[in-house]
C-alpha cells in the first residue's frame, strides 16, 4: 500500500502549491528541485514569491522565465560557471518583479527566526549597504542591550509556505536523506506547511531515523508536506554524487533563454511534455 | 623552472596575506583565492610546531571544515572563527565600497544586473582581515563611487564592525588599504607594470606608499608547491581551473 | 607524533579554565563530561559560571558541592529516576548559588544568538512566569514589527568560555562524533573558546568529514579547543549504546552527598585521585 | 481479562484526549502519557485511511521525530508542529499556574527546591492543547495560589498565546480548562471516586460539569493494545515502568 505521504508525481506535489505560494528554494549546488520547478510551470502556477536560500540559479530562471513569479527575495542569481541567468535579468531589466534584494546571513537569520516563529531576529553588518535602503521592511534599532549607542538591523522572520526540495532518497518511513544539507533542514522548518520533496528514489530497506550516525542526516518525516519520485528529478543540475551536471544542456538553455522566442521554445521542447525518467 | 605566471604571483601573495591566520573561508568561484589559502595551509603546517589551518573552500567537500549548512560560515565569521575572507565587486571604489549588484540606470532596474550581493554586505563587518581581491583592473571596474553599495567600507559611523578590508590585490598590484584614512595606498607592483598603469586604469584617487615597490614572487620551493601539491588538492574544488592553469598537475 | 590538539588527559583539558570561567555543560542523558567535571574538582577550580544546556544533573551536583561553582544558570538540575541531587538543593538553601532560573528554549535560544554573536534575541511565552521577576537581564519589549501592542522578551546572548563535551571517539583529524547530539554542536559553536572534549578513544581509521552520512554527525574540529581521552569518561553516568548507567554507584553517590561529611568522604575516594580508565 | 489498573485507566484517557492530533511530544519521566500518545499512534493507523500520528518521547531514540538537538522541540512548537504536550507541576493551581522550581520561603531560598521550570514557561503559550499531568491529587499539589509561577495560566494580558491547557488529569478525575472564565470545570470522576473525595483533596475552586459522569473505563480490545503493543514499544524509553506495570509485556 502507498503510505499517506507518498503522492504519484512532481506533478501530484505541485498541484499544492497555489497561486500567490511563497516558497523557499535552495542554491543550484545539490538538490534543486529542477522537476518540482517544471511541475509549476505546467501547472500554469502565477505570482509565487520566490525566497532563494540564500541564492539561486536554474529553477529560478526557469520559473522567472514562465511568468510564475511576481516576488523574488535573494543574495544572487547565478549559474555559476555554467552561463548567464538571462530570464532574471530580462525581468530586472523590465521591472516585472517586485525585487528584495538581500544577503546571504539575512535570509539565513529570518529563516531560523521563521523557525522558531519569532517575529524577528537582529543581525550585524548590513549598515551602510544600500540594500536597506530598499529595504523597508528591514528596521534599525539601537541594541537595547548596549551602555552606548549601538545601533543594528531587525529582520522580519521568513515562514515560506513550502520548501522545494531534491534529495537522493527517502527512507521507508518517509524519513529524507539530506547528508550534511543542513540548509534543506533549515528551510523545510521554517515552511509553514513544510517541504515538497522529490527523491530519486524510495529505499524500502533503510530505517535513517534508526541509527546516530544516519539520524543526524535526515530530515524529519515530519516537516516533508509529501514526497514523490523524480528520477533525476535535479536535471540539468547534479546532484552529489549520483550525478553530474549537464553541461550540454545548458549551454542549450542558455542559448535559447537568451530570447523571449527561444524562451518559449525551450519550455516547449523541455518542460511542457511530463519528461520521461530515462531521460 | 618556468616562469611566474600571473596566477602563481597572486596565489603566492595571497598566501603571505594569510601569514599566521587560524581559519580561512574561501568564496564560490575563486580559485585562486583557493589555492592561496591552501598554500598558506601547508606552510603552516610546515612551521615548529606544526600548526593547523583551517581552509573552507564553498563549494568543495575536501576543503570544508563546516557541516551545519550554509548558515554556519555566518555564524563562524561572527564567532571570530574566520580571520579571513575575500570579496570582489563588479564596481569598487576608493572608500572600499563594493557592488555586486549592478550599474548604470536606477536600482532595481539597472542596466547591468549582476548576480547580486551574496554575503557581503555582514562578512564585510566581521571578517577581521577581508582581502579585496578582483583580476581586472580597469576604470570600469575600479570607479570614484560605486553606483550601488553591496556592502560599505569602514565608516566614522558608530556600527559594531570588527572586520573589514586590508587592501586589494588586483592584476596590477597591491592596495594596501588605510583604515583611519578610508583610502587606498598604493604598496606594491606586479613585475612589468609601473605606476602610470595603475594611474590610467583606476578611477579612484589613491595614495602611493613612499617605499613602494615590486611584489614579491615566489621562489622556487614556493612555486613547486603551488604547480603540485597545492594544484592536486585544489582539483576538488575547481578541476577545470587546474586543467588550464596547471595541466601538469598531476 | 600527537597532533596539536590532543592532549593527554582531561586534567590538561581542566588546567585551561581558569577560576571565574563560565562553561557550558549538558544534560545526563549522552556525554555528561564526567571526568571533566572531576578534572575541574581536582585543579580546586572556583567561581566558575555554569550554563546547563538546558538542564543538568551529576556534574553539576558535583562542581557545585566541591565549591566550584558561584553562578548558576539552569533550567533544571536533576538526576531523573536516579536520586536527588543533595548539593545543588544544600547551596540553595544556604544560599551560597548565584541562580539564574531560567527555561529550556531560552537558553538554547540565547545559545543560538552567541552563536551568530547577535546581542539579544526575542522569545515567545514566558510572559505570565514569576521566572522574568528574578531575570532582570531578560527584558520584555514591544514587537516592533507588530501594528498592534505585542509584547515579547528579550533574552541577552550567552557566549560561554567553553563547552564541555564527553564524546565517542574524534577521528584522525580531531573532528568528533556526536551523531544527532545537536545540543553539543550548538555548545561549542556558542563557547568563545571552543570545547574541551574527552572522548573514549581516537580512531585513525575515521575520516568523518569525507563522507556526506558520516560528516553530518560530527561536531567539527574548528570547535573544539583540545581533546583528550578519558576513557568511560562519563563514568557513573552512560554513554549512548558503548556503557549504560552504573546504578549502585549513583545510589552510592546518593547516600553520601547527602551529607556535607558524606561528600567530602566521596570526593577523596572518587574525584581526588585519578581514576584509573579500567575502573 | 484482568480488572483495569490505575494507569491503563490514565492511557485510555490520554489517548482520547490526543484525538485527532497529528504530533504530540512527551516530556521525561512521563511513562504514562508515553503510552497515551503510542495508543493515540496505534489508533490513527487504524483509521480509514490511516493517519499518520508523530510521537516524540524525550529520552527515546525509537520513537523520536527530531534529529536536531534539544531546541528542535521547542522550535516544533512554535512552527505549529506539537498538537499536544504535557505538563504537571509540584504546585498546580485554580487558575492553571503551574510550579516547578520550589514551595515556602522566599525564592530562590525556597524551603523545598524542585528541579526547575523546564520548557514549561514556553510550550504552554505554544501548544494548543497542553494536558495538565499530576497523578498525585492533594491539598499539597492542588493549592489556591502556587509558591512560585513556572508557568502561567491563560490571562488577558495581549500576550500572543495560541496554546494553553485543556484540562487536568490526576488520580481521581478530570477536570476541563474554562479558558475564557479562567476555572477548572470538573468533568468526569475516575471509577470508585467522588465528588466529596476530590472537594476534600482540592486547595483551589472549582466548578461542577452539570452533566459530571464517570471516566470512560477502555473496552477489551483497548486494554489488550495497552497491555501487548503498547507496553511493548514503551519499553524503549520505559524499561522499569513496563516490568513493574506490564510485566507480561513482551
Amino acid at each position: 500500500m502507498t503510505p499517506d505521504w507518498l503522492l504519484a508525481s512532481a506533478d501530484a506535489l505541485a498541484a499544492l502549491v497555489p497561486d500567490g505560494a511563497s516558497v523557499a528554494i535552495g542554491t543550484d549546488n545539490s538538490g534543486a528541485p529542477m522537476e518540482l520547478a517544471r511541475a509549476l510551470v505546467r501547472r500554469g502556477t502565477r505570482d509565487l514569491h520566490v525566497v532563494c536560500v540564500p541564492i539561486a540559479g536554474l529553477p529560478v530562471d526557469l520559473l522567472i522565465g514562465a511568468g510564475a513569479v511576481a516576488t523574488l527575495e535573494t543574495s544572487a542569481i547565478t549559474f555559476g560557471e555554467y552561463g548567464t541567468p538571462h530570464r532574471f535579468q530580462a525581468a530586472v531589466a523590465r521591472g516585472s518583479l517586485r525585487l528584495f534584494d538581500a544577503t546571504c546571513p539575512a535570509i539565513y537569520a529570518a529563516l531560523e527566526a521563521g523557525r522558531k516563529d519569532i517575529p524577528f531576529i537582529p543581525l550585524r553588518g548590513l549598515i551602510g549597504s544600500d540594500l536597506l535602503k530598499h529595504r523597508p521592511d528591514w528596521k534599525v534599532q539601537d541594541n537595547p542591550f548596549a551602555a552606548a549607542r549601538d545601533p543594528i538591523v531587525l529582520l522580519p522572520a521568513i515562514r515560506p509556505d513550502f520548501a522545494l526540495i531534491h534529495a537522493d532518497y527517502a527512507d521507508r518511513n518517509g524519513h529524507v536523506f539530506i547528508g550534511r544539507r543542513r540548509d534543506a533542514a533549515l528551510m523545510a522548518q521554517a515552511a509553514r506547511h513544510g517541504a515538497l520533496v522529490t527523491v530519486e528514489e524510495v529505499r524500502e530497506d533503510v530505517d535513517l531515523m534508526a541509527d546516530e550516525t544516519t539520524a543526524a542526516a535526515a530530515l524529519p518525516a515530519i516537516y516533508a508536506r509529501a514526497v514523490a519520485i523524480a528520477e533525476r528529478g535535479a536535471w540539468p543540475l547534479g546532484l552529489d554524487e549520483r550525478y553530474g551536471i549537464d553541461e550540454a544542456h545548458m549551454a542549450h538553455y542558455g542559448e535559447l533563454a537568451r530570447s523571449d522566442d527561444g524562451f518559449v521554445r525551450y519550455l516547449d521542447t523541455h518542460v511542457a511534455p511530463r519528461r520521461q525518467a530515462a531521460e | 623552472m618556468s616562469a611566474v605566471s600571473r596566477q602563481e604571483l597572486l596565489i603566492h601573495t595571497i598566501a603571505g596575506l594569510l601569514a599566521g591566520c587560524r581559519s580561512v573561508a574561501v568564496g564560490a568561484s575563486s580559485p585562486i583565492p583557493g589555492a592561496g589559502a591552501l598554500l598558506a595551509r601547508r606552510r603552516a603546517a610546515a612551521e615548529t610546531p606544526a600548526r593547523r589551518l583551517h581552509v573552507t573552500i564553498l563549494g568543495s567537500r575536501r576543503h570544508n571544515a563546516m557541516n551545519s549548512g550554509g548558515v554556519e560560515l555566518f555564524d563562524m565569521a561572527a564567532e571570530g572563527r574566520v580571520d579571513a575572507f575575500f570579496l570582489g565587486g563588479g564596481q569598487i571604489d576608493g572608500a572600499a565600497n563594493i557592488n555586486l549588484v549592478g550599474a548604470g540606470g536606477e536600482y532595481p532596474r539597472m542596466k547591468v544586473r549582476w548576480p547580486g550581493s551574496f554575503g557581503s554586505a555582514y562578512l564585510y563587518h566581521l571578517v577581521p582581515r577581508v582581502i579585496l581581491f578582483r583580476e581586472e583592473h580597469t576604470r570600469r571596474v575600479m570607479v570614484e563611487k560605486v553606483d550601488f553599495i553591496s556592502a560599505a567600507g569602514p565608516r566614522d559611523d558608530g556600527v559594531y564592525r570588527p572586520g573589514g578590508p586590508i587592501g586589494l590585490l588586483t592584476d596590477l598590484c597591491w592596495f594596501d588599504f588605510d583604515r583611519p584614512r578610508r583610502r587606498f595606498v598604493l604598496r606594491s607592483l606586479h613585475p612589468g607594470r609601473t605606476l602610470e598603469e595603475v594611474r590610467d586604469n583606476t578611477g579612484f584617487a589613491f595614495e602611493v606608499a613612499p617605499d613602494l615597490g615590486p611584489t614579491r614572487e615566489p621562489d622556487a620551493a614556493t612555486l613547486a608547491s603551488i604547480r603540485g601539491p597545492v594544484a592536486a588538492e585544489l582539483r576538488d574544488a575547481y578541476p577545470r581551473f587546474v586543467d588550464r592553469v596547471f595541466p601538469a598537475a598531476a
